[in-house]
């Protein structure tokens, strides 16, 4: 890293911690809860797994705090961290595909928009891919499409279970159909899974929406979803202009999901950990 | 089906041909004329038709990829069900997902090809808003996909090959097809797609909207209409997304490579099948004829596979797909 | 056959002439239809299928009837025709379910409310299997499920597909229990034969529905039903009892389950035989 | 589940068990000047208590079928969930037919019995009007049968025995269930628990009605509770039918055959598990451990077995059913 890039580094992870929450107080020793705006001392927040204690509210995740949560103390071991996306269209909007890449690779530390590797949770073997909201939007392109197939053909490979954790605004529009075939690939790797006798749990957290809620984050043996999770294929404000009303109350979120039948279970992130060690002992035993 | 015209051409036309107007109105005069009796105009029909037939053919060869999307969401253009009438004999349409309603913008059938049985399927659209409004313009509720899978299962249990029409704008983001899983019906078909036993054949015939299109469009073998496109996010959403303004649907549409040529070389598709002059919708049968050929070129080498062949066939083709770099 | 029984054969059939359609006007050389009143000469009506030419009502047909429109010219081998039922639980309501049996053998000429066999349709070889709703309301027991069963069984020995016509007001209640267990004999007869790849095709007629509806009749590779057949599980009586409300137009009725997406086709008399071929054609090719 | 009670019987009673109310009364008298320690009484409840068991050893032994009804339709009985509560350990519940709803009549899980994973469903009666509002009186609707085809496929893949619990008046014969496919949801499952590759053992707990219960009821070994009840129609329904007077359903009770000794008689039950005295609902523990017992009793043969024995397996037994002259 350049001594330049270190400073727009540090410039662009200020913006971005501003504006992930957007409710930190500055020093970040107190924070403000998105829903019921109860003031939290943050080390209580980070203690609670970032679950407001007054109102239940589930803030977003970093990968790496999933991780900390989800996993065995230690036991993650990342694979293909070293893949970038690359911009092979030359795709320019308000801003080049290329330069939006590098700069959310300097704001997050994180290399794109998913994180995958093995770890242990209950001590069971698992192939763990963990998505994250802050790198575009969650958004999937050729990285995260083939980050998330390396990991289930490892899976395969070393005959163990799959938990991949989802958020995601959908495509990553700056590869065009490219990132549509993410879906086909990555969908493909799951019926090879499946094909292979392992499971693969899908936890869903907010928001889970377009290509990839329409491909694997829909596709577990058995489907989780976090609390008010927003799950959906379209979302609400592309159903608005269709329907030309507003939405009801409550509308795509993970409650709502689970009563029209595409979840298995809504949980909150406390129980979370216990509840895929019994699972992943269900598959095992 | 757009009813076959008497003049040789067809008369919807699409805004960019209005240069060609003139001179279709014009020959229909001359042909008037003729039909009197009163004058001999048949040198000067066929000079005018060698007119048409260069100036359409300077007009085609040069369509930017707004005008090709125009060509490709023509309403005249011939829909799944007239190709199904025009390539099969003995077409029987299948209904029902058996599980909550028989979509209609979502065809299923079996049906035989040269001989040989067949299942298929497809996105219809309307050629008039009537016709539309029945098939919701092709967008097809999770139904549809519920209904394309099921008899997907019924080509794999016996052993008949796949063909799917792609030609929709997108999957219908409605309230009732996110309440009954859109994205879940969708998602199934992807994975169970990949794990056919069958040859499948996909065409994106007119409109290949992003989810909704790949849906039905798993194919060992995907191909292309000249004139149709295959994309994401249609230009304008596009546009008014990431450019902040629909009106740069134009920029955006080159921008995302979204035409049978652009998405042959990224290595998306397998092959391009070639549109009559002025586009399908000017020669249907034809049309349907090119169609057919490339068909059966396509399942010719893939109907000597065995089921494990077809699956990792399927499998290598989609595996590869993704640009970045390592 | 008895004096005695021949005698009364004769008037429970006339009875039987009398009830079933109702409509009937003696010496049967004209008919009126149940629909649109139109008065029909008879052998029009034959000739048509048994389809009024005015309106299109589709009149109910025996089993002998249906095996002349459907199958090839003299095709048809019955088997199984000895089986009849036994009143195993001395079961008595308003009759004996014996005295019942005996008096629909001899009204009906059946001995039971399916006849099976093999037959040609279109030159090709199925097992065909037709019910018959004369008998005791086309209610399914042992004797049935048995002939069902047997059906299916000899299909999967001769390799051929399996169609059966149904019509059914459900299970043979004087049976209790068992004809409930018909249900899941028949339902697993179509598991085997589907694990030996052969196709079975339900004709749905006027009317389906309890037992056979919630097992064989809508287990078909392709479910095909006559136009406005009433095809339920529950009937509209119970439904309305259910909702203490009346029930819209057309409910139950073919058009609406094919809306609803329960039947692949929903078929005229007039082209039943030309789509079974085509069909048969399919599977064969 | 029943809040346990202080005293050694579970107050709400059954119609035909009033003789035994007063000397519940009178033990409870007893029972309190026992505890105020003013008198000494042990020797009188000792004695009172031997009483009440003979009288409801009494009443018990000789049930009619309608009273067995009663038993078995009791608000009281233990109901699926409370079983597997008792039964198993780690249940999850999976929810979701992955296509329209979830069915809080029919629940769904995942469960540990012994050591030993397994696929858990069954139907789900309230013990209260508001819990049978919610859980629809155990009726379930088409999607209830599809969660349960759905659990059921995830054990086979994982090759997970099944155990379902059976306690439904039937399915629920609504407008809504007609229209999604109540006929075609039971169908298709029994069609496919015919082909289940993994070992699957039912146990009717209450109320077997008709399809309703088949639907999830076609177990290798089928189990029937002391005091349930599996007919093909309600007493009342055959009465109102077959006896054209609804009033007679005692009659149509006995007449149908519908106690678990009938039925074991007639060779449609593989066994029947005792319920403790007075019913399932006096000692739901005791019931659950019985019940358990009974699973891993009738599991423990089937475990060995290779996926096609199972499959045959359960195939001659169904195979076998039906009585008819030949
Ligand atoms: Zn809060
Ligand atoms: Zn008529």
């Amino acid at each position: 890293m350049s001594i330049h890039d270190w400073f727009k580094r540090k410039k662009l992870q200020k913006e971005a911690e501003y504006t992930r929450e957007r409710l930190d107080i500055p020093g970040n020793l107190w924070i403000k809860c998105y829903k019921c705006n109860q003031t939290i001392y943050n080390k209580d927040l980070e203690a609670n797994l970032k679950v407001c204690p007054k109102c239940g509210y589930h803030f977003k995740l970093g990968s790496a705090e999933r991780v900390r949560q989800v996993s065995d103390n230690g036991s993650f071991k990342e694979i293909d961290q070293h893949l970038t996306s690359k911009d092979f269209l030359n795709f320019t909007d308000t801003k080049s595909y290329a330069g939006r890449i590098k700069d959310s690779i300097l704001k997050t530390g994180l290399n794109d928009a998913i994180i995958t590797g093995t770890a242990k949770i209950g001590t069971y073997d698992v192939a763990l891919g963990i998505m994250d909201f802050s790198f575009m939007g969650g958004s999937m392109g050729s990285v995260v499409g083939e980050k998330f197939t390396r990991l289930v053909e490892l899976a395969v490979e070393k005959k163990i279970p799959v938990i991949v954790f989802s958020t995601s605004g959908g495509a990553r529009m700056q590869e065009s159909i490219m990132s549509l075939m993410q879906m086909a690939k990555t969908s493909a790797a799951l019926g090879r899974l499946r094909e292979n006798g392992l499971p693969y749990i899908s936890v869903m957290t907010d928001p889970t929406s377009g290509g990839v809620s329409a491909s694997f984050a829909m596709l577990g043996d058995i489907n989780i979803a976090e609390p008010a999770a927003l799950v959906a294929f379209a979302g609400p404000r592309v159903i608005e202009q269709t329907i030309r009303q507003k939405l009801p109350p409550g509308f795509q979120r993970s409650e709502y999901l689970l009563e029209h039948g595409m979840l298995d279970i809504v949980c909150e992130r406390q129980k979370l950990k216990d509840t895929l060690t019994k699972i992943l002992r269900f598959f095992k035993d | 089906m757009p009813k076959p015209e008497k003049t040789k051409y067809s008369r919807p036309i699409l805004e960019f041909e209005k240069p060609l107007l003139e001179l279709y109105e014009k020959r229909e005069k001359l042909a008037q004329i003729q039909e009197t009796g009163k004058m001999e105009m048949t040198e000067e029909i066929k000079q005018l038709d060698k007119r048409i037939e260069v100036t359409r053919q300077q007009i085609f060869s040069g369509l930017t990829p707004t005008q090709i999307v125009q060509v490709a969401r023509f309403i005249a253009r011939p829909n799944t069900l007239d190709y199904i009438g025009m390539i099969f004999e003995d077409f029987i349409e299948l209904h029902g997902d058996r599980n909550f309603a028989d979509d209609p913008a979502l065809v299923c059938g079996i049906a035989n090809l040269n001989g040989r049985s067949v299942v298929v399927m497809g996105h219809n659209k309307g050629h008039s808003t009537k016709e539309n409004l029945a098939r919701n313009f092709g967008m097809a509720n999770p139904e549809g996909y519920r209904k394309a899978l099921r008899v997907m299962r019924l080509a794999e249990r016996y052993d008949k090959p796949i063909i799917s029409f792609v030609d929709t704008p997108g999957a219908y983001p409605g309230l009732g097809a996110e309440e009954r899983g859109q994205a879940e019906a969708i998602a199934k078909n992807l994975r169970e797609m990949a794990e056919l036993t069958v040859p499948f054949v996909s065409i994106i015939t007119g409109e290949g909207g992003s989810g909704g299109a790949l849906g039905i469009a798993m194919g060992n073998r995907v191909l292309m209409m000249e004139f149709s496109i295959y994309s994401v996010i249609s230009p304008s959403g596009c546009a008014s997304i990431l450019f902040r303004d629909a009106a740069r649907a134009d920029e955006a549409a080159v921008a995302m490579k979204i035409t049978a040529k652009d998405l042959l070389e990224l290595g998306v598709i397998d092959d391009i099948i070639k549109e009559p002059q002025g586009g399908a919708h000017n020669d249907p049968e034809l049309s349907a004829k090119n169609i057919k050929s490339a068909i059966l070129k396509q399942l010719e080498p893939l109907l000597p596979l065995s089921h494990r062949e077809l699956i990792a066939d399927r499998y290598n083709k989609f595996r590869k797909m993704g640009i970045f770099n390592e």
